[in-house]
């Protein structure tokens, strides 16, 4: 760790000015001689390099950590003060398409750590595809979370003031173990009944309606646990973040393929591809822990 | 490491001068065993075991986390230091959440004892 | 300032519980009119003459060797040792010892302040923005805090929209009151006389108004001021039972009784009959008249008086139909 | 002119160029600034721009020193400021001194500048990162001008819910964005200081062969890295529970306000570490170089700035004793709370006796760190009395927590920074300052700060709540007595700004260790050139000052021939 690259422009010996004279040390070989374009004035060898910028990425890795730690102590709290809510709320959401998901990052993941592997070993082609992989299961699970979200939204369960269930899930009994049964969606009922207002059937109603329905019905059923609401805020603050950060790679490995494409990386300089992939597989962690944490309430 | 010569030659047979190249064997099998377990999460949800399934799953899950870090990552040939430094932001989320829940749970009483008698109205009759 | 060495560490040492006289108001603190107020004092002046005794060694020492060894003609330094376990254990481990006993004593402090006595007498009190209001076992309700002498009291505090702290500094209490819980202290006055009651979590415009006062009296008066806070709608002229409305419900910390505006408050109240229309925010305008007032006051937001923010509390069901009445009277009777 | 040995070709040429080629020269114009990677420039903006947001603060603190003159009317009239106009005050003046000044003050600024200098590097491992951190903090300060032109803050610079959330009409959303934006600020800085200080030392300086200033700076990273993302979060959620009421910290809708409190103090403690590690450590170099004398028990001040850096992370609750907070949390809160009081202890009485036997030297940072240490021991110890739970349970909220923060911010941090300002400035802008004046201002800095300050310990313990626009009477003759004081130390602090001002248009020519410093950044010229060294300078013990010895001839300290460096144990 403390151990640091040797200036073998040794101590005392004038430095050429300009300063790339150390790099030149540390490059034989790769770039022909003296001059490498790849290695910036102020570092010695390209290893310096490739060590100051990993533990670089490794202490950003370090504040993405604490920065969703915030969201992570939200929701245990919440779970272990509001268990009711999580009972309830789960059955919104999709386990098939979370595991999906969850499927499609652990195979981006993959391709990232190929990536690196081609970029290490000169497989310039190799480097291209894996890149290429990877950013199309980055739009996958995009196009997926858009999937879940626009469901969401369409029935009214958004996040704070925007959380107006006009089509929510009524319960029927609640097991001791606190488990929410016999969920049926407000529009299903409506569709068996043939509910309407003024002749307008339930299908076809706006808004307002919608909710007059559901609250009409609502009477009937188990009550919703207060602080549903509040799930939900905590489901989309996560994912949401999550998701921010989904883009955030997106942009990084467009960049990525662009240079790629261009040759730039090599067995002597591969760290972007690294460090991206490094961030991208924190992404890919942070969603081990979502998916169980809110798709797989029971 | 101290001051290494980069031959691209290096780079034809699985080896690199900068850093350790990972194994395609290792990448995939580590990638098969990640869709496994997610399976195992999934299967065990349908298993009531009560309080028990979300730590499973927490389990579970850290094993996925720790494969990814070890092999994904690279922790497993890197330099410790990378990997102490990762540590370290466990240990502070953890001392954060922890803190935290311990509090609100002693605290707890008082707030149930006032929505007993103001309860909230539920969110979506508003 | 009685702040002896010996004095505070006996206090220590022994449970401050036989407390003995409290301390008059000095340069540090005021009365110690509280039970806990003695030994949380002690505490303080420990930690004062441990603080007062490190620096003076810090100090001096400092100001000396700038004395002897400053620069000058002929002056050189000399080597000396670069390092020395023995000196660092020594103020690793003394000033741990010390800072040891500073937190359990006041730890110890801390279980007083927290162990409300069974027989505590309960009042309960509700902070809004910006008012107190304490009602009493017989449901007797006040703006000040009245307690009787040599009795615990427990307060039961909540808060109908931010943050407030309850502080008594003669008492050495203090207590956020939060919003969606309760949370409570307790103290048992030792010395009859009025002191102040400050709110001491930031809590918008008026904060620095959010002030009343404790008064503590003897248990008969105690008594006596409860019964008659309970019933004085029905004995007092109206008017003066609605001026004491009008303190009760804090409308002072926002409303002069005359016409001109209170700082960072809403309109003066004074002459209320006579100027006949207001004009409103939301353009429309309208004239003043009991159902107006009566509306102003149990949902301030249905007409804002323009040039005015909507910031007062909605009276609606803290108010009885009585109190209202009257209320409404005295206002009528206010002249610019 | 560059130090070079005799034996060195073509010492003459270099020494040339030293003179032609410093980093002030290199490139001209606005963009050769504004663009520059160079750690050295970066430094200076930060210094400017920290400097502007110091007197910006400084101004809102007079003005409602000013209004407390007097207690308001009967009427709640004050004497020119509403009750709303006074809170803005407090609020934006707090939240500018804390997250605008103080915060980048010594590391983004004068750390900036120094580090890779002393590690005889050429920058840090990130220059570009370091230009984005400093161009964050610029975002930053635009959103705190739209918060003064958007009708001002008025929560207090701890943004406590719901008020903040619910009830404020001021533009909290802005002061929020501006607070999250420079947190990323700061953490950069964190970042591409804790890579460098591990993998640019230069051959032979291991960790604990690391002047401790850098040792210091180490710490600081430590805790802006760790803890600074927290504030990030709290802050979205907060901005997310302003606009979009999603109930997390809202009571009314089920949410926890004394959770808030938990996130925010989660950062802001450690935070308050983040002021004073940076000042400590500036200490420790000036008094060892002006006591002429090594630094006393090195690893034991080493150490102890990462133990105050981690101990700082377990004890955030000792602000919230009385918030509802539980007994249990708040008990063992007040425990830890002693854990950070030791390792001061330990750095002052290092200090201490650093200076025995020494040869101090009264010179303008001497003069600052003797400040520091009256002023940081009155603060500092006056922390004890907010840790122990039974007495801080009296004093929370009231002057005399206002009392104990500034003697550590303002009597501790700023002069720490005013130290380190004097101390590198030659060697930062090649000119010297007047002594005189810079002693001269540094007296009525200050009588001023302890007659501002002093008197708020006084009424706090009487009773005096923070955070109020009017007062009882019984308190009036102390505010008087702080408002005065606070227009001397202003004053006093005139007096340096005009000091260095004047240096800098007339300053005579500063030599390149004009203190006799034996750590690397006096080996090279001053103003350092652009790649601040000409050869690679030689690392030894950073505290052996008898490597230097005074020359005439320079009018500062060169080093001494053929002199053979103690061997490093
Ligand atoms: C530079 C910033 C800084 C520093 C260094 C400190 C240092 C300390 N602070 Fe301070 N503090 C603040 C900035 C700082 N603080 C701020 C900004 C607030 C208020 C925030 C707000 O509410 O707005 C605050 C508030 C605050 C509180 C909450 C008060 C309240 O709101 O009720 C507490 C309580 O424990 C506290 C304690 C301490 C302690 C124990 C130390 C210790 O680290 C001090 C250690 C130093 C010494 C002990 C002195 C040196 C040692 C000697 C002279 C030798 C002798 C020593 C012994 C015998 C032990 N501080
Ligand atoms: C670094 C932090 C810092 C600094 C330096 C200061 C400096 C000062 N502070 Fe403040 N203060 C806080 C941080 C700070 N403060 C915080 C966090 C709060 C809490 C806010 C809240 O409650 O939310 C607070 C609150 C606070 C209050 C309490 C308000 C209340 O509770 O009602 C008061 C009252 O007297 C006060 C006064 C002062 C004064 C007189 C100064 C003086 O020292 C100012 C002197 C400086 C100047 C007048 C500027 C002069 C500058 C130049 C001339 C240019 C400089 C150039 C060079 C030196 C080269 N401050
Ligand atoms: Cu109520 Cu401040
Ligand atoms: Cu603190």
């Amino acid at each position: 760790m403390s151990t640091t690259p040797h200036s073998t422009a040794g101590v005392a010996a004038p430095l050429p000015h300009g300063g790339h004279g150390a790099a030149a040390q540390g490059s034989h070989g790769d770039q022909g001689h003296g001059h490498n374009p790849d290695l910036a004035h102020h570092f010695d060898t390209p290893v310096q390099q490739f060590d100051a910028g990993k533990l670089g990425i490794w202490t950003f890795l370090v504040t993405e950590v604490l920065f969703f730690s915030g969201l992570f102590c939200a929701y245990s709290i919440w779970r272990s003060l509001h268990p009711e809510a999580f009972m309830y709320a789960h059955h919104y959401l999709d386990t098939k398409l979370g595991a999906t998901n969850t499927v499609v990052l652990l195979f981006s993941s993959l391709t990232a750590a190929w990536s690196v592997r081609c970029a290490q070993l000169n497989q310039k082609r190799g480097l291209v595809v894996c890149l290429a992989l990877t950013l199309m299961c980055a739009f996958g699970f995009l196009g997926i979370k858009f999937v879940e979200y626009s469901h969401k939204l369409h029935d009214g369960i958004g996040w704070g003031e925007s959380y107006q269930p006009h089509n929510p899930k009524l319960f029927t009994t609640l097991t001791p173990s606190g488990h929410y049964k016999g969920g049926k969606y407000v529009s299903e009922i409506a569709a068996e009944r043939g509910l309407a207002v003024a002749g307008v059937p339930y299908a076809d109603l706006d808004v307002p309606g919608k909710l007059a329905i559901a609250n009409e019905l609502r009477t009937e059923f188990l009550p919703e646990p207060p602080t549903v609401r509040t799930f939900f805020s905590i489901y989309y603050g996560m994912t949401g973040l999550h998701g921010v950060h989904v883009v955030g790679g997106i942009l990084v490995y467009i960049w990525l393929l662009v240079r790629a494409l261009r040759g730039r990386f090599h067995s002597g300089y591969f760290g972007p591809v690294d460090y991206a992939a490094l961030y991208w597989h924190l992404v890919d962690l942070v969603w081990i822990y979502l998916f169980p944490m809110l798709y797989l309430i029971h | 490491m101290s001051n290494t010569h980069l031959h691209a030659g290096d780079a034809a047979h699985g080896h690199n001068a900068i850093a350790h190249v990972a194994s395609i064997k290792v990448l995939v099998g580590v990638f098969v065993l990640l869709l496994i377990l997610t399976g195992v999460t999934v299967g065990a949800v349908f298993v009531d075991l009560g309080a028990l399934n979300i730590w499973i799953a927490m389990g579970i899950a850290t094993v996925k986390a720790l494969l990814v870090a070890m092999f994904f990552m690279h922790l497993a040939y890197d330099r410790p230091f990378n990997g102490i430094v990762f540590i370290a932001s466990l240990v502070f989320a953890g001392l954060f959440v922890s803190v935290l829940l311990l509090d609100a749970r002693e605290y707890k009483p008082n707030v149930d004892s006032y929505r007993a008698l103001s309860p909230l109205v539920p969110s979506s009759s508003n | 300032m009685s702040f002896q060495l010996p004095i505070a560490l006996y206090a220590l040492v022994n449970q401050a519980a036989q407390a003995p006289a409290p301390r008059e108001a000095n340069l540090i603190f005021p009365v110690e009119a509280s039970t806990v107020a003695r030994g949380l004092d002690d505490v303080f002046y420990f930690i004062l003459w441990v603080s007062i005794i490190s620096f003076v060694i810090v100090i001096a020492a400092a100001a000396l060797f700038v004395l002897r060894y400053r620069a000058r003609e002929g002056h050189k330094e000399e080597k000396t040792a670069t390092h020395g376990l023995g000196l660092e254990l020594t103020w690793t481990i003394i000033p741990t010892i010390l800072v040891t006993i500073m937190f359990f004593a006041g730890f110890k402090g801390f279980l007083e302040l927290k162990t409300a006595p069974q027989n505590a007498e309960t009042i309960l009190v509700e902070a809004q923005m910006w008012k107190w209001s304490f009602t009493y076992a017989n449901g007797a309700q006040s703006d000040e805090l009245v307690v009787p002498l040599g009795r615990p009291v427990k307060l039961v505090m909540s808060s109908i929209d931010v943050l407030h702290s309850l502080y008594i500094p003669a008492f050495r209490v203090k207590q956020d009151v939060v919003p969606g819980r309760y949370t409570s202290l307790w103290f048992e006055p030792i010395l009859a006389g009025t002191y102040h009651l400050f709110c001491t979590e930031y809590c918008g415009t008026q904060h620095s108004s959010m002030i009343t006062s404790v008064r503590v009296v003897p248990e008969e008066q105690y008594q006596a001021e409860l019964t008659e806070l309970a019933n004085f709608i029905d004995r007092l002229p109206p008017l003066e039972a609605g001026e004491r409305v009008f303190r009760m419900k804090g409308c002072a910390t926002c409303h002069n009784l005359t016409a001109e505006t209170r700082a960072g408050g809403g309109p003066g109240l004074g002459g209320l009959a006579m100027n006949a229309s207001r004009a409103f925010v939301d353009g429309s305008s309208g004239t003043v008249d009991e159902q107006y007032i009566r509306e102003s006051i149990l949902v301030p937001g249905a007409k804002v008086v323009s040039g005015y923010p909507n910031i007062m509390t909605p009276y609606q069901g803290r108010i009885t139909e009585d109190e209202l009445r009257v209320l409404i009277e005295y206002l009528k009777s206010l002249t610019p | 002119m560059a130090f070079t040995t005799p034996a060195a070709p073509g010492a003459t040429a270099l020494a040339s160029q030293a003179d032609n080629d410093n980093y002030l020269k290199h490139g001209r114009g606005v963009l050769s600034w504004l663009m520059t990677l160079d750690h050295k420039r970066i430094g200076v903006m930060y210094l400017v721009a920290v400097l502007t947001a110091f007197f910006l603060g400084g101004i809102f603190a007079l003005v409602l020193r000013t209004e407390l003159f007097f207690p308001a009317d009967a009427s709640n009239v004050g004497l020119f400021l509403t009750p709303d106009l006074y809170n803005q005050m407090f609020s934006l003046h707090g939240a500018i001194m804390v997250f605008l000044f103080i915060i980048p003050s010594i590391p983004a600024a004068l750390g900036n500048f120094i580090l890779p200098v002393m590690l005889g590097a050429k920058d840090v491992a990130f220059p570009r990162l370091n230009l984005w951190s400093f161009y964050l903090w610029c975002i930053g300060a635009v959103f705190f001008l739209i918060v003064l032109m958007q009708g001002g803050l008025d929560t207090g610079w701890t943004f406590y819910t719901p008020y903040s959330s619910t009830k404020s009409l001021t533009a909290v959303v802005p002061a929020l964005m501006g607070a999250f934006i420079l947190g990323f600020s700061s953490i950069f800085t964190g970042i591409n200081f804790l890579v460098t200080l591990h993998k640019m030392r230069p051959e032979g300086m291991t960790f604990f062969r690391m002047p401790l200033f850098l040792w210091g700076l180490y710490a600081t990273a430590i805790i802006q890295v760790l803890a600074t993302p927290v504030l990030g979060i709290t802050l979205l959620l907060l901005i997310v529970e302003r606009t979009k009421n999603i109930g997390i910290f809202d009571p009314a809708l089920g949410g926890d306000p004394v959770l808030f409190q938990h996130f925010f103090w989660f950062y802001s403690h450690p935070a308050v570490y983040i002021m004073i590690l940076p000042g400590m450590a500036i200490i420790s170099e000036v008094i060892s170089i002006f006591s002429r004398k090594h630094i006393f028990g090195y690893r034991f001040i080493a150490c102890s700035s990462i133990a105050i850096a981690l101990f700082g992370f377990f004890v955030w609750g000792h602000h919230m004793f009385t918030s509802g907070q539980s007994p249990l949390a708040a008990t063992i809160f007040s425990a830890l709370t002693f854990s950070v009081a030791i390792p001061s202890a330990i750095k002052v009485f290092n200090w201490l006796t650093t200076m025995y036997k020494g040869n101090i030297v009264l010179r303008a940072p001497m003069v600052y760190a003797l400040g520091f240490l009256f002023l940081f021991a009155i603060g500092g110890l006056t922390g004890l009395f907010l840790g122990t739970i039974g007495t801080d349970i009296h004093l929370h909220d009231t002057y005399f927590v206002v009392a104990h923060f500034h003697y550590v911010m303002v009597g501790g941090t700023l002069w720490a920074f005013l130290a380190g300002l004097y101390h590198w400035w030659p060697k930062m802008f090649g000119k010297m300052y007047s002594e005189r004046s810079a002693i001269v201002g540094s007296i009525v800095a200050f009588i001023g700060f302890n007659l501002t300050f002093f008197p708020q310990f006084l009424m706090g313990s009487q009773g005096m709540p923070r955070r109020y626009f009017t007062y009882v009477p019984e308190f009036q003759i102390y505010h008087q007595l702080s408002t005065i004081g606070a227009f001397t130390l202003f004053a006093g602090l005139l007096i340096v700004a005009y000091n260095l001002i004047h240096s800098l248009l007339k300053g005579e020519k500063a030599p390149n260790n004009p203190w006799g410093g034996a750590t690397l950044e006096w080996q090279c010229s001053s103003p350092p050139p652009y790649y601040n060294f000409h050869e690679q300078p030689v690392v030894g013990d950073p505290y052996d000052l008898d490597r230097v010895q005074w020359d005439p001839k320079v009018g500062g300290y060169v080093d001494r021939p053929g002199y053979v460096p103690t061997v490093l144990h």
